[in-house]
């Protein structure tokens, strides 16, 4: 089921979620305690708070094969440590406007508040962002290194017509 | 015995690397009479044959500068990888694609188009691009094939060491020649420039506040830059602060912000990103809409973050796939 | 034009003073109104319990017409008088816009006749219109009989603030409370502001539609009132026609004058009372008794 | 690259655990599938499954393995680390290994109970345990940061709860500060008349207790104050207490009236916040005479001499040890505290918001609060139930879950309103012999003598009616209706719609959170629920913890108690106290960041981020340098740090890339 090739209907994305020890990973605890089920695709990692989260780690976890990226967060004026939120909430905005540059989907880099209580709302945005991501496809990074799949070709998939053509 | 042989040669690039070996002066004598220059195409009359006519790993060293964007640069630089002992990626652009590296954010049809057809003053009514192909009375005329992605030159071959900057600062070339010569080449950090961020040996260190908070991002021509003060603290997204030193500063003390030529410390895995991240965290606002607004003085993030580093990225280029389907902005 | 009027049958019939005095009032205060050109049955009660899906096509033709009728505008405003029309309508516009497939439905049928429908129709009951969307300074001003001593029931019925109270308290409902107040009457607090009048019952099963009529008018004159008023063609026929049958079915007489709310403000604003229609009302409170009482305090009623 | 050089000493030789937890996770998730799985990831020397890994014999696997040599960290997938990471950790020490070479992967919250599908839910648990091992091999040994605890306790709140939790801790030999915003300590259980089952009298229970905080030693009470600001962390709290002015010197006033005799107001003219507006006081008062401290008060609003300034100031004269002081101005303290008790309680509901039930617009519509201080001897009309017009009511109706249980104003029952509803229909039916109609949902009589109570009241002969109120209204249908209040209602048992005319109705409202819970909660730093009731760290297993270390719950701030309840928690949450303070020291997690300085510019990034202030720049050396006693681990400089110098213990970002890697190692 975890397949990437099957076509889209049954296209199961990779979501990758970072999520603050103090609110959202709570929150997510507690959706577990309520048995509120919801998609399977979001992998958790925790961290103390939205403010360790690196800019560099989502797209990290693109380029290990993840199709979207969930980040949680306290409420603003919520964090645990006063002002992480705010301070992941700026890179957020940045990141974001970067990977439009480079044609990445805002939808597949998700920001939410959700704090300690709302079990519900991991729920929902779960379900919500696995249901996004899921119309939008998969996310295939183009391949970095020709030296790990060795022929030009592989590394050249597209276009080749147009100089087979010669005219646009 | 015979003297060490050395190659230099150029893929997509300025001439800026092959100026630099030139900006030896003086010091290139010495290399000179040290060494047989075996190859290289902006200086002397070598063939490609007469690579092909070398033994294996003949060549001591090959200095390789400018990314690889097409099938020709490719089988070059292969071809140079099996004759040479060392590969030393020679700028930037080898090093991590460099300028050149910017054409990432779109494909090879794109800059056809732009080229080609709708650059102001072309005149091409039948819409005629290089065609990897054609046949003439001759017999059957090729051209390499122009990729749509900009590698750097160890995305396509092994590259045992790295000579940052464009073009690779005099001090640091003759350092590496020499160490090669001398056999005494470093184990660990295999690019020949130290690996601490330029604010270390910033002239402007002082100048620096112990705190920084920047409530508007500036570009160089939009201010009067004082040339005593920070040009981060000034506003200005200097790449300082995630950049190899070793340049010696030469853009600071022109008075103009770091642009990241030398590259990222090896701590980091994506130096745009990281310098990203660094300056979104210096914002001085909480609210969604003034983030907004200072995000927007930030016009062109690829080019301000990724100048020289776009190929070597986690993103490496932009999605072709989503831009097919017209998201990309 | 700021308003299109959607009249329903009623406002044709039975209703007639409403119409009346309701357009005059408007004129009076300068809101620009017309008539819903080529408007068709709202969808009624009636139609809405045999076919949901025509009932709402119904609905749908008469937004369809007003956005036709309004392209200039963003949203045409629908003032819509008879709380059944005002209930109707809502109800198909809330539908229309939180069912797509219905809307494609709808959309498509409407097609045929060239229409379609853009969720750009605002539906206006009278109440809300006078109470929002001007200043209260204007009525007072138009007030050229201060109504003072007068005491009246504000009776709103059922359908206008329940199940959808858009632009009231759905459990006590007040604006017209306050339109009074602005004329120098006196609303009077009383639980039966929302009771069912009987409604249709008055003409099935009469017995229990009287009962349910005479309460609140017993409640009305019990509390001293000089006047029902109420915002809907059908609670007004109810509590004005039946009161003989209900004084001797039960023995105690009721007389008491029900009239619109607009011919309550019109008699305030000097409007003549053929303009308001009051001629139409079986138990008449003309401007003269009215200035008689808050003159004197003269009881009418019992 | 080099977030994936192993910086383990030595190849790591990691432990994999997974727990059935019963059938809570092997329901969902094939537990042995698992296991196999984990046995393949590099590194894994030795994979198990068992039944409950949090059970001793469970913990024993761990420790046992490692005392063997067979591993050196552990890797448990069970339930989420918040609930057994301590546990574990715990194991590993057990085993001679060092705690911090441990990491969970939360299979049981996060996949198990949340994931309808087997096949799916052990794709995820294998994915969780793949990351958990790729990060654990490359944690490194820690050593938890000690810090002293300070011994002194801060209780906000004098309410039964906050009185019988000050007690506790004083009375342990602890000093306890106790701060009420009120002019005296009691809180709602002081306005009550009676308490129920057992029918004694609140003040005569609760007054002893009062006085008994006012004369310890080991407590400082500071009524009419409130904190203004907290700093600090566990063990070592910064607290700032505003005293606002009461204009009458505490240490001097001995309570003896003389100045409200005095005062230029002849009689009451301010609504009295005590008896819920039903009297009136001066300007000058004592809330009630059993008030501690019982001290005057004098509230600026209505005192002549704040508003013209031209009052002759009688009281002043009239007080013998010239306790009066009007220059008296606002006071800050500044304290610190090792732990704190929130026992801010609760308001009841606001009844005119249910405009159908006629508070406010009919007479002879009370709260149950009022009807409180009504049947209280010490109350308005001394304990006499009249109505407005001086009759004795012959019937009362009392209306139950006003504001609880409805979805148009509080979905959660309030828990005391069954029981007090009981109680007022006995007290009023003893004093008036009315008869008593108690309109209500379900009777919800759970707890110690409280069925006993409710079989009491039916032998009484009080009437119950089941179905909830839909109207009270004062219009008559019948001649006996005329002039009196009627209730229509659903009696759901007879399945009519009855309409029961009365003189009186006892609206029992319900508990909400207090209006500026929001405000308190974001000033302690911890989380409320929907409702807006304090959030406590479990609801079984730490129902008085709270999220932040060293702040704890006594009392209906959590949500609504009755009175045992409350002082039961209140007792809880002093034990806890107790406990974290008599330690004498906490463990903080070490998850502290740091600085590589050999990589560090200098470049100053950094030092403003931190909202503690715990990076500086060393002058000398030109690098940043974070101070480990006052970082508090959130690793926000760390995600900025340009030159990759800046590096948080347990989340360096070589550990994150690897988790990041080993949850997709499969996609």
């Amino acid at each position: 089921m975890f397949d990437k090739n099957n076509e889209k209907e049954a296209f199961n994305p990779h979501l990758v979620a970072f999520f603050c020890n103090w609110c959202t990973y709570t929150a997510a605890d507690l959706a577990g305690t309520a048995r509120m089920t919801y998609e399977p695709n979001v992998r958790v990692i925790r961290i103390m708070c939205s403010g360790r989260l690196d800019p560099q780690f989502v797209l990290w976890a693109f380029r290990e094969g993840a199709d979207g990226v969930l980040i949680g967060g306290c409420h603003p004026g919520d964090c645990h440590y006063q002002e992480g939120n705010y301070k992941a909430r700026r890179r957020f905005l940045l990141l974001q406007k970067y990977l439009q540059f480079m044609g990445i989907e805002k939808e597949r880099v998700r920001m939410e508040w959700i704090a300690a209580s709302e079990g519900d709302k991991v729920q929902s945005v779960i379900n919500e962002m696995t249901e996004t991501i899921r119309r939008l496809g998969p996310l295939h990074l183009e391949p970095v290194s020709m030296r790990q799949e060795r022929s030009l070709e592989t590394a050249e998939p597209d276009n080749i017509a147009v100089m087979k053509e010669g005219t646009l | 015995m015979s003297k060490p042989k050395i190659a230099f040669y150029w893929c997509a690039s300025c001439g800026g690397c092959e100026e630099a070996v030139v900006d030896l002066a003086e010091s290139i004598l010495g290399v000179v009479e040290k060494v047989d220059i075996v190859f290289w195409p902006v200086a002397l009359d070598f063939k490609r044959s007469d690579v092909e006519a070398m033994a294996s790993r003949e060549i001591t060293a090959a200095f390789i500068n400018g990314a690889v964007r097409s099938s020709e640069q490719a089988e070059m630089v292969e071809l140079l990888r099996g004759k040479s002992n060392l590969v030393i990626a020679f700028g930037s652009c080898a090093h991590l694609g460099g300028i050149p590296g910017l054409a990432n954010t779109f494909n090879r049809e794109e800059m056809f188009r732009a080229v080609y057809l709708d650059a102001p003053g072309v005149n091409n009514d039948r819409s005629t691009v290089p065609k990897e192909e054609i046949e003439v009375s001759e017999g059957i005329l090729t051209l390499p094939r122009l990729w749509d992605t900009v590698k750097t030159l160890d995305q396509v071959i092994k590259v045992d060491y790295y000579l940052p900057g464009c073009p690779p600062p005099v001090s640091l070339i003759v350092g590496a020649v020499e160490k090669i010569l001398s056999n005494q080449l470093p184990e660990a950090d295999p690019v020949l420039a130290p690996d601490i961020a330029l604010c270390e040996e910033c002239p402007r260190r002082d100048s620096k506040p112990e705190k920084i908070a920047v409530k508007e991002f500036k570009r160089p021509h939009e201010i009067e830059i004082d040339p005593e003060k920070c040009l981060l603290a000034q506003g200005l997204l200097c790449m300082g602060i995630c950049t190899r030193k070793g340049c010696g500063a030469v853009c600071i003390n022109g008075n103009m912000p770091c642009t990241g030529c030398m590259g990222p410390v090896s701590h980091i895995s994506d130096h745009g990103t990281k310098a990203l991240s660094s300056f979104a965290s210096l914002i001085d606002a909480n609210d969604d809409e003034e983030i907004a607004r200072l995000i927007d003085n930030i016009v062109d993030p690829v080019g301000t973050f990724y100048r020289y580093s776009l190929p070597a990225s986690l993103m490496h280029r932009s999605h072709m796939k989503a831009a097919a389907k017209g998201e990309k902005s | 034009m700021d308003y299109l009027y959607y009249p329903g049958c009623s406002l044709k019939s039975t209703g007639r003073a409403y119409e009346e005095s309701m357009l005059s009032v408007f004129r009076k205060l300068d809101l620009a109104v017309m008539e819903l050109e080529d408007w068709n049955c709202c969808g009624a009660t009636a139609y809405m319990s045999i076919s949901e899906l025509k009932a709402f096509a119904l609905s749908a033709r008469n937004f369809a017409l007003a956005e036709a009728q309004c392209k200039e505008l963003s949203t045409a405003e629908l003032v819509v008088p008879c709380a059944a029309c005002y209930l109707c309508l809502n109800k198909a516009r809330r539908y229309l816009d939180e069912h797509e497939e219905l809307r494609e439905k709808i959309n498509r049928a409407l097609q045929t006749a060239n229409l379609d429908y853009h969720n750009r129709t605002r539906i206006r009951h009278p109440l809300d219109v006078l109470a929002n969307d001007l200043r209260p300074e204007k009525i007072k001003d138009a007030v050229v009989h201060s109504l003072s001593g007068i005491k009246v029931a504000c009776y709103y019925g059922c359908q206008i603030v329940r199940p959808y109270a858009d632009f009231d308290d759905q459990k006590n409902p007040h604006v017209m409370d306050d339109l009074a107040r602005l004329l120098g009457a006196e609303p009077i607090s009383w639980p039966l502001k929302t009771r069912c009048c009987g409604g249709s019952l008055m003409g099935t099963a009469q017995d229990v539609g009287l009962r349910l009529s005479f309460i609140i008018l017993k409640e009305a004159v019990k509390r001293g009132c000089h006047a029902v008023i109420t915002a809907c063609p059908l609670c007004q026929f109810n509590l004005e026609c039946y009161q003989p049958k209900m004084s001797n079915l039960y023995g105690e007489s009721v007389n008491i004058p029900v009239l619109y709310f607009t011919q309550l403000m019109g008699m305030a604003f000097g409007i003549s009372e053929r303009e308001l229609g009051l001629q139409r009302n079986f138990n008449r409170l003309d401007t003269a008794s009215l200035s008689r009482i808050s003159a004197g305090g003269e009881h009418v009623g019992i | 690259m080099s977030a994936f050089e192993n910086k383990g000493n030595g190849t790591p030789k990691i432990g994999v655990y997974v727990c059935h937890c019963g059938i809570n996770i092997s329901g969902k998730v094939d537990v042995s599938e698992a296991v196999a799985f984990a046995g393949r990831l590099p590194y894994v020397t030795i994979a198990r499954e068992y039944k409950f890994m949090c059970s001793d014999p469970g913990q024993e696997l761990i420790a046992a393995d490692v005392r063997s040599g067979l591993i050196d960290r552990a890797v448990v997938a069970s339930c989420s680390p918040l609930m057994h990471e301590l546990t574990f950790r715990r194991a590993v020490t057990t085993g001679g290994g060092n705690p911090f070479m441990f990491q969970m992967a939360n299979i049981r919250e996060h996949v198990s109970w949340v994931t309808l599908d087997r096949v799916a839910g052990t794709e995820k648990a294998k994915a969780l345990i793949a990351a958990a091992v790729s990060r654990v091999a490359r944690h490194e040994p820690l050593e938890p940061t000690r810090v002293p605890v300070n011994p002194d306790v801060l209780v906000v709140g004098g309410g039964i709860a906050g009185i019988h939790a000050s007690l506790t801790l004083a009375n342990a030999g602890k000093k306890v500060y106790l701060v009420e915003r009120e002019p005296t300590i009691g809180g709602h259980m002081a306005q009550f008349d009676k308490t129920f089952p057992t029918l004694d009298c609140s003040a005569c229970i609760l007054t002893p207790k009062m006085s008994a905080v006012r004369a310890h030693p080991n407590i400082t009470l500071w009524t009419y104050s409130e904190v203004d600001a907290v700093d600090g962390y566990v063990g070592n709290f910064k607290v700032r207490v505003r005293r606002k002015p009461r204009y009458v010197n505490e240490d001097l006033c001995v309570g003896c009236s003389d100045c409200i005799e005095a005062c230029i107001f002849k009689k009451g003219k301010i609504s009295d916040e005590f008896n819920v507006g039903l009297s009136k006081r001066k300007p000058i008062y004592i809330p009630f005479p059993q008030a501690t401290p019982l001290v005057a008060v004098i509230d600026a609003e209505s005192c002549a001499h704040f508003k013209t300034g031209k009052c002759k100031k009688p009281c002043a004269d009239a007080c013998q040890p010239n306790a009066i002081n009007l220059e008296q101005t606002e006071e800050i303290k500044e304290i610190e505290v090792g732990a704190i008790i929130l026992a801010t309680g609760f308001k009841t509901f606001e009844a005119s918001r249910i405009s159908r039930y006629g508070y406010g617009k009919y007479e002879n519509i009370y709260t149950s609060l009022e009807v409180e201080r009504l049947v209280n001897a010490a109350g308005p009309t001394s304990g006499e139930i009249v109505l407005k017009n001086g009759e004795k009511p012959e019937a009362v109706g009392i209306v139950h879950c006003v504001g609880s249980r409805d979805n148009n104003t509080n979905v959660y029952c309030s828990r005391v309103c069954c029981m007090y509803s009981l109680k007022l229909a006995h007290l009023v039916k003893e004093r008036t012999g009315a008869e008593i109609y108690n309109f209500y949902i379900d009777m919800r009589t759970p707890g110690k003598g409280y069925e006993e109570f409710y079989e009491r009241l039916l032998r009484e002969g009080v009437h119950f009616i089941r179905g909830r109120v839909a109207e009270i209204s004062d219009w008559a249908m019948k001649p006996e209706e005329e002039g009196r209040i009627i209730i229509r209602a659903e009696d759901t048992l007879i399945g009519a719609v009855r309409r029961i005319p009365v003189d009186m109705v006892i609206l029992s409202v319900g508990l909400e959170p207090q209006s500026d819970a929001e405000e308190v909660r974001r000033r302690f730093n911890i989380s409320c629920s929907r409702e807006g009731w304090f959030l406590e760290r479990h609801p079984k297993l730490a129902p008085v913890s709270t999220f932040t270390d060293g702040v704890f719950l006594a009392g209906a701030c959590q949500g609504p108690k009755d009175i045992p309840d409350s002082v039961a928690q209140a007792g809880a949450a002093a034990a806890e106290a107790l406990a974290l303070v008599d330690r004498g020291f906490v463990e903080l997690e070490p998850n502290t960041a740091y600085v590589q300085e050999e990589i560090c510019s200098g470049c100053r990034t950094c030092t403003n981020l931190c909202p503690y202030n715990a990076i500086t720049i060393k002058k000398d050396k030109n690098v940043a340098e974070v101070n480990g006693a006052i970082c508090k681990g959130c690793g926000t400089c760390v995600a900025a740090c340009p030159s990759g110098a800046l590096q948080q213990n347990l989340f360096t970002d070589e550990q994150i890339y690897s988790e990041i890697r080993g949850v997709l190692s499969h996609v």
